[in-house]
């Protein structure tokens, strides 16, 4: 330890002791977006003269450097608040960095500043996006080492950071909203990358449509949220704008006095009295109201019941909470705030769905993988998917407020748990397998976030990136050795030709699989046991029936997982005399992250404490019920569903490693599974059809008459033919010329002669 | 009356001195020397800028809060200064001195570029540096004119050397345009001078100042003849405007007329005869006048925007289709001119603001344009077409950007100067209550983006123009004078800075 | 009701005298003072007309001195007997010559003189003049009425056809006030008004204003006539 | 309002009788007419020169106008309230006659130059620039 603090001594103290710099670093949160976006704008700029070394070196100093700021950050404000009552939990002591720097938008009541903010949840995601990240751009170095646009994918994929990191970091839900349509638009360019498959760029084209419709509910919740409370920042603003003097201002909360209430005369006076007093400070944002709802309805039962819209004037005796949204009024005249928050949430979950890839909006995800593979890994695995778990546990207040549009999420998200983990099982493509298996990971998380426990949903997204990555870098690894092949089919008996890929995947599946005491054993283990126990205490039967799913997607999971590893390392080599001779393991700059990766797979669970400090430490709230964790009953059952999954698998395609064919079974699950429940061709039938009919009309109607006979030719035709008449006055001669100004007079002087 | 106010018209005797100066200096000088006259000219501009601004903070001075802007009645100004001064015969406000800024500017603009023509033409002549400037001086004193004998002789200086100027070439075109210009202008010069007898009739004097009408309490009968004057008065001053039906001379004369005197004509001459046009509406004819009248321009507003821009969409010819525009322009601008009879002395003010923002964004910009258009040349022919400005982006890529900025602008996009200028004007109209008349105005602002990004399609995409007989592109066409070039490159950096920093202007001066 | 407050004022001295001078003006010399006035209003349209229809070019200017002759006359009889001087000597004298005189120097042969003659067109250039004409006269006509103040005031001074009889008469008037002292001074009219009622037309009533209040739009007329003279010097250079 | 080209027969008679005899409103007719006349001209004659002079017309008849007002407002001094009521109106006559003798000076100038030029003054060939 002393040798620790010698060598540590030669660093500078900023480094050694980033919480004594506090407001320091507050004043520099943007460094962290910042330096991913200049790597943007010098491979990006210079993508045409820029050698490969020095754009892969750019872009993983820009994400690394990000990640090094990111760190200290957070390591800053991990310390005791000095500010009393700012909403942190006691046990996790963290002070908040919030930095504004300058005013953005501002249109009459509407103020919406740009600003960042660094707590628990942001600082955690940010730890992993730019962790995470800079692995995989190290990777990538390797992997596209033989693409053409080389600086072109460097520039696209921090891009995507400083996107990423932007929506992680905003301190309003606008920017969150930039940095959404951000990512939305590098994952588009990225999964298009090699453009000039047509199929390829159609998978982005599909990538972008889905998130369309998600983000018209997205806009759609912030207006609402916006018209009931009138702000679309999630914290007050600092005391001074460019400053951070004050973390974040919280609500002043002064709880009853417990004899006042006992000496009370009556009931009512009582009741009066028992009631908590909260004050906002002078610009609440979204969390100082969710707060302060929370406050003033705790007594009140579970549910936060019908607060009506003029609460102004009965909060006034008792506190100044102030819902003055200037729309509120106008927009829900009748309507309780429940009912509005409600609204609003389940309108922004709509957007989740499309962004996290969840029911009815998933089908993009899985064509999202005509991208890169370290693409896949990251955007489409590790980040950029799980933006809307990270909204739903940043407006988790708003969320918990109702227990139905938890149902909704949490049914929503158990559905598409089970149903992508029934598409993976039958999937030949690689990468394919490990999309319907993110999909399905998704689900648990909305499904985690569902029981009102949001920090479990950001520890499985932890988890998950850490393999998932993991696994789709392996499987990266296992393509490029095989030199583009993706179909399992043609892989087997790998095990020996990528010893490092083997092993670091093995450890991956045994964290997706759940296999005990690996990462997602303990996220996954405790989102199930938390079902379980809402279930228990008594919210429906459908917790238990959601329960019951989430055990039998995590048997899928544990069996499609070996299934993969199964067709891939083992059995012998099915892609031919010829390439299986040039199969090869792939460099250190590509199997370093894989270990890495791995190592955080296996500890990662551990290493943030039993796994239950970190979904704490992320998100205060609580389940108001006893959430009881280590149930027996769900440990068994998690244990058994992942090891019984691992042993079918093994039984089936690591015993009979040898046959040829490996799919014998054609039945009608399988084929059900394999064609994804019909689900798309569905889609195609139904939906694309009827906007394709809807898109003739409108195109006969609008384009065809309106536009171009009516308008173009019509409107443009008369238009020429006035401007010929006019030209044949304009004939060059004088008198004519007097004429037209004696007329002009004539009609000035008859107007003003007949009053 | 007090002569000491000849103190104010300053600017006007810098710029009357000067022009005496150029045209005898040209008789001492040997024709080589001449490129010195227009320096001469030019600084004789630049010192009567200065004395306009010395001018302008010495009057400020005695306007503590709001700048005088309009000196209309009852909105004189306090300690002891009298804006009117030598007998009422003019005003010194901020409109006026507005005016004069853009007509100095313009001259100067003007007398620059035309800097580079041949020594042996009359456009290096000291007698016609001296035209402009005496012309200038003219719009000065019309911009500055309060009362109708001053107004009429102020226009007539200024008509008299456009006249001329417009056939200083002495060219077929250039005689043809100065003939029809001259014409068509004593023509309507008599209707304004009509129109002057009639108020003469009806209030027994020439002042602009509304207290004139205050007659009409005593002869109540003559409220007819000070109708008929404001008729007769409405379309002299409309067709020196260019609005429509008064517009005919417009395009003929703009293309006849050297590339020079186009510019100063489209900018300074208009300029001034807003100023006419203003001090009629918010003046006379006024806030304080029973009768509503502004559906004249409302209507001519109308007439003129669909005119300018319908007809320029079928030009052929650059020069020409500029003309056109700027009688769209003319229209644009009416909309700033409209009162509504709710309208207060601050909303007046307010509105000259928009008109005097967007008369100069408008004069720096056609300035600009006209300078491109008289550099486009071929053995000394001058080149008109869209044809002949294919290809220049390749050949002149700094002048093309240029014109490419100026199109952008007088189309109204943002970020450009025209944008800015348009938005207000729109603005005032709609505050007036004229709501019908500025949404038609967008829309045909919207439809002459069709014409203009015809200049730029045909400067960056269209082919370099083959030449007439041979497969052999033509090379360069541009005659290169650094005097144009610099009026060109100053007016396409004045243009993007007035579009981004419109406040730059309008803090400066309100 | 303007005319009752004139004679009221008037009154004040000498309640006849406004009227007589009145009646005396009419009964004086009304038939010769219309006679004139037809005679030259006659003459001035004839001639009007027959420049503009006239086919040869010579001729239509010949025929604009009788037109400046009809309108010096009308000036006349509108007491502006130096304006009447003045169009005869600049429009007479000076324009009409140059018109010739650049009519000579074209010299255009008879074929270039052919106007052809377009009914319609014609036709509708007379209507459209026409109305413009009727269009100034009507808004005359209202704003002028018969028995109005403009009107009346316009037939006060008929009978003044000789200043210097009306002068002295005031002149003495004035001095009988003066040696009165201030007992009516409210109605005396002001010196300068007096001494511009009596000489109302002349050259001296107008070179008092010319020189005083309209200094500058005179002096700015010289510099229009600077512009003129250096526009013709630019214009008429022979080319190089 | 009084009526325009409407007028009754008794009307007619009157209103010529009031027009035949010495007074403003004649003498404005008689302005307006010739003001008619002289915009006749412009619009009707192909000779640019006779275009001139029927501008030369116009201008006369503003002249009239000028002073038959003079005339009027000479005796309407006390209640306009101006100083020269009447003698501005002949001071603008007179320099109406200033205006027209200078642009007479520079069209005819003009006209000349261009006959130079083409060497014809018809207003139908003075017309190359068109549309």
């Amino acid at each position: 330890m002393q040798l620790l603090d010698w060598f540590t001594s030669f660093l500078p103290e900023w480094i050694r002791e980033p919480g004594r710099f506090y407001a320091y670093y507050a004043e520099t949160l943007y460094l962290i977006p910042l330096f991913p976006f200049v790597g943007f704008l010098i491979n990006g700029l210079c993508r045409k003269s820029i050698s490969r070394e020095a754009s892969g070196l750019v872009a993983c100093l820009g994400s690394g450097l990000a990640c090094f700021w990111a760190f200290l950050c957070f390591f800053a404000a991990n310390g005791p608040s000095e500010v009393a009552g700012t909403g942190t939990d006691v046990e996790f002591p963290f002070r908040a960095l919030h930095a504004v720097y300058a005013n953005w938008i501002e249109v009459g009541s509407f103020q919406c500043a740009f600003g960042l903010y660094l707590d628990q949840l942001s600082g955690v995601m940010t730890l992993v996006i730019t962790g995470v990240g800079t692995l995989i751009h190290i990777y990538s170095m390797g992997y596209m080492g033989h693409d053409k646009a080389y600086a072109r994918y460097f520039a696209y994929l921090n891009l995507f950071l400083f996107a990423m990191l932007l929506l992680v970091l905003g301190d309003n839900l606008i920017l969150l909203f930039v940095g959404w349509e951000g990512v939305g638009l590098c994952s588009y360019l990225l999964i298009g990358f090699w453009y000039e498959d047509a199929a390829k760029a159609a998978a982005g084209m599909k990538a972008f449509v889905f998130n369309r419709v998600g983000d018209l509910g997205f806009l759609l919740g912030i207006f609402t949220l916006f018209a009931v409370f009138g702000t679309v920042n999630f914290v007050s603003a600092p005391v001074k704008v460019g400053t951070s003097q004050y973390p974040a201002q919280a609500n002043r909360i002064e709880r009853p006095d417990p004899e006042a209430v006992l000496g009370a005369a009556s009931e009512s006076e009582r009741a009066r009295l028992s009631e908590p007093k909260v004050f906002l400070p002078a610009e609440p944002g979204l969390f100082n109201y969710a707060e302060a709802l929370r406050a003033l309805t705790a007594g009140k039962g579970a549910a936060i019941g019908n607060i009506p819209l003029d609460y102004n004037a009965a909060a006034a005796g008792r506190g100044n909470l102030d819902l003055s949204g200037n729309l509120a009024r106008d927009v829900f005249p009748n309507g309780t705030v429940a009912f509005a928050v409600a609204l609003a949430c389940l309108l922004l979950f709509v957007g989740a769905t499309g962004k996290s890839a969840q029911l009815p909006l998933y089908a993009w995800l899985p064509d999202a993988m005509a991208g890169p593979t370290p693409v896949s890994a990251l955007i489409h695995a590790a980040t950029m998917v799980t933006a809307g778990v990270y909204m739903v546990t940043r407006l988790g207040a708003f969320f918990a407020f109702s227990e139905s549009v938890l149902a909704v999420v949490g049914v929503v998200g158990a559905l598409t748990a089970i149903f992508a983990a029934l598409c993976g099982l039958t999937q030949t493509d690689i990468k394919k397998v490990l999309a319907y298996s993110t999909v399905s990971q998704l689900g648990y998380m909305f499904l985690g976030a569902a029981t009102g426990a949001f920090g479990l949903a950001i520890f499985h997204v932890v988890t998950h990136a850490f393999f998932k990555a993991l696994l789709f870098l392996g499987a990266g690894s296992v393509i490029h050795g095989m030199h583009e092949e993706q179909d399992m089919r043609k892989m087997g008996g790998l095990r020996r030709k990528m010893p490092i890929t083997f092993w670091t995947m093995l450890l991956g599946s045994c964290a997706l699989s759940g296999v005990p005491f690996t990462a997602g054993w303990y996220s996954k283990d405790e989102i199930l046991g938390t079902v379980l126990a809402k279930a228990e205490s008594g919210y429906g039967g459908v917790w238990w029936l959601l329960y019951g799913l989430g055990i039998v997607a995590a048997f899928c999971t544990a069996f499609y997982t070996f299934r993969l590893m199964g067709l891939t390392f083992f059995g012998s080599c099915r892609a031919g005399a010829e390439k299986e001779g040039r199969i090869h393991e792939s460099p250190p700059v590509m199997t370093v992250p894989l270990m890495i990766l791995a190592v955080f797979s296996l500890v990662g669970g551990v290493w943030f404490g039993s796994g239950a400090e970190l979904p704490h430490f992320v998100s205060p709230l609580r389940p108001s019920y006893d959430t009881h964790l280590g149930h027996a009953l769900n440990l068994a059952l998690t244990t058994l569903a992942a090891l019984g999954g691992i042993g079918l698998a093994l039984l089936l395609y690591v015993q009979g490693g040898k046959l040829t064919k490996p799919e014998p079974e054609q039945g009608l699950f399988y084929k059900l599974s394999l064609d994804k429940f019909y689900v798309e061709r569905f889609y195609d039938q139904t939906v694309t059809g009827a906007f394709r009919l809807g898109s003739e009309v409108l195109h006969l109607l609008v384009d065809v008459l309106l536009i171009d006979t009516l308008l173009v030719y019509g409107l443009g035709g008369l238009v020429r033919w006035i401007a010929g008449l006019l030209r044949r006055v304009q004939t060059g001669v004088v008198n004519v010329y007097a004429a037209g100004i004696v007329c002009g007079a004539l009609l000035v002087l008859y107007k003003l002669l007949k009053g | 009356m007090n002569w000491n106010e000849l103190y104010e018209l300053l600017p006007v005797g810098v710029v009357l001195g000067t022009a005496l100066v150029v045209v005898f200096l040209d008789l001492a000088l040997p024709k080589k020397e001449r490129y010195v006259l227009s320096m001469v000219a030019m600084g004789g501009c630049l010192l009567a800028l200065g004395a306009l601004a010395e001018t302008y903070l010495s009057i400020a001075a005695y306007y503590k809060s709001t700048p005088p802007w309009f000196a209309a009645a009852g909105s004189a100004p306090s300690g002891g200064f009298n804006p009117f001064i030598l007998g009422g015969a003019f005003v010194i406000d901020g409109f006026g001195l507005a005016v004069s800024v853009v007509a100095l500017l313009a001259g100067a603009l003007s007398i620059l570029s035309s800097a580079h023509e041949d020594l042996d033409s009359n456009l290096t002549s000291g007698e016609f540096y001296g035209l402009i400037l005496l012309g200038v001086s003219g719009m000065m004193l019309l911009g500055l004119s309060h009362e109708f004998l001053t107004l009429l002789v102020s226009l007539e200086i200024m008509s008299i050397s456009t006249y001329i100027l417009a056939g200083a070439r002495r060219d077929t075109p250039g005689a043809e345009a100065a003939l029809k210009y001259l014409v068509l202008g004593a023509f309507s010069t008599a209707f304004l001078m009509m129109g002057i007898a009639f108020f003469y009739g009806a209030t027994g004097g020439f002042s602009l100042a509304p207290a004139s009408l205050k007659v009409l309490e005593q002869i109540p009968s003559s409220g007819y003849l000070l109708r008929g004057a404001l008729g007769l008065l409405l379309v002299g001053a409309l067709f020196k405007v260019g609005a429509a039906p008064f517009h005919f001379w417009i395009p003929d004369v703009y293309q006849g007329a050297p590339s020079g005197v186009t510019g100063l004509m489209a900018t300074g001459v208009k300029a001034a005869a807003f100023a006419v046009l203003g001090r009629l509406a918010f003046e006379t004819f006024g806030l304080t006048y029973s009768y509503d009248w502004c559906w004249v321009f409302a209507a001519a507003a109308v007439l003129t925007m669909a005119v300018g821009n319908f007809l320029a969409l079928k030009q052929d010819n650059v020069k020409r289709m500029l003309a056109y525009s700027g009688i769209a322009h003319t229209g644009y601008l009416l909309l700033a001119f409209l009162v509504s009879r709710n309208t207060t002395e601050a909303e007046a003010a307010e509105q000259l603001q928009n008109a005097a923002f967007y008369l100069l964004a408008y004069g720096v910009i056609t300035l600009g344009a006209f300078g491109v258009v008289g550099l486009v040349r071929e053995d000394g022919r001058r080149l008109e077409t869209f044809d002949d400005f294919a290809g220049l982006a390749k050949e002149h890529p700094a002048l093309a950007l240029c014109m490419a900025c100026f199109m952008f602008s007088l189309a109204g996009l943002p970020p450009f100067a025209g944008f800015f200028a348009k938005f207000l004007v729109f603005r005032s109209a709609i505050d007036a209550g004229y709501v019908l008349p500025a949404v038609l105005g967008i829309l045909t602002s919207v439809a002459s983006l069709y014409y203009y990004l015809r200049v730029v399609r045909a400067m960056y995409l269209d082919p370099v123009r083959p030449a007439a007989l041979g497969q052999e592109p033509v090379p360069a066409r541009c005659r290169y004078a650094w005097t144009s070039n610099l009026v060109i490159y100053g007016a396409g950096l004045v243009t993007l800075v007035l579009g981004m920093l419109p406040q730059w202007l309008t803090g400066l001066v309100w | 009701m303007f005319y009752l407050i004139r004679t009221q004022e008037a009154g004040t001295k000498d309640e006849v005298h406004d009227n007589s001078v009145s009646e005396r003006a009419r009964g004086v010399a009304p038939a010769m003072e219309d006679f004139v006035f037809l005679l030259a209003a006659g003459l001035c349209v004839l001639s009007a007309c027959a420049i503009v229809t006239c086919k040869n070019p010579v001729y239509s200017v010949i025929l604009m001195l009788p037109f400046f002759l009809g309108m010096a006359t009308l000036f006349t009889l509108l007491q502006a007997s130096f304006l009447a001087a003045m169009e005869i000597m600049v429009y007479g004298g000076a324009i009409l010559v140059v018109f010739l005189f650049v009519i000579m120097l074209i010299n255009l042969r008879p074929e270039d003189l052919k106007d052809d003659f377009n009914f319609a067109t014609y036709f509708t250039y007379v209507v459209l003049c026409g109305l413009v004409g009727g269009m100034i006269l009507s808004f005359a006509r209202a704003g002028v009425p018969h028995d109005g103040p403009l009107e009346k005031a316009f037939a006060q001074e008929i009978g003044v056809l000789q200043p210097d009889e009306a002068a002295p008469k005031e002149a003495a008037a004035a001095e009988g006030e003066a040696q009165d002292g201030a007992s009516k001074p409210a109605a005396a009219p002001a010196p300068a008004q007096r001494k511009g009622r009596a000489a109302f037309g002349s050259v001296g009533s107008l070179g008092v204003p010319l020189f005083t209040q309209f200094m500058i739009p005179f002096e700015l007329i010289g510099l229009l006539l600077t512009v003129a003279i250096l526009g013709a010097m630019v214009l008429s250079k022979k080319k190089a | 309002m009084h009526g325009w080209l409407l007028l009754g027969a008794d009307e007619l008679s009157h209103w010529l009788g009031n027009l035949l005899t010495f007074r403003l409103a004649s003498c404005l007719a008689l302005a307006g007419a010739l003001f008619a006349i002289g915009a006749w001209g412009v619009l009707a004659r192909r000779n640019v020169l006779l275009v001139l002079i029927s501008v030369e017309l116009m201008l006369n008849a503003v002249m009239l106008a000028f002073v038959a007002f003079a005339r009027a407002h000479v005796n309407l001094a006390h209640v306009t309230g101006r100083p020269y009521a009447g003698e501005s109106g002949q001071i603008f006559a007179l320099s109406i006659i200033a205006l027209a003798a200078a642009e007479a000076a520079v069209g005819l100038a003009i006209v000349i130059a261009y006959f130079r030029n083409k060497g014809s003054v018809d207003t139908r060939e003075i017309s190359s620039m068109r549309g």
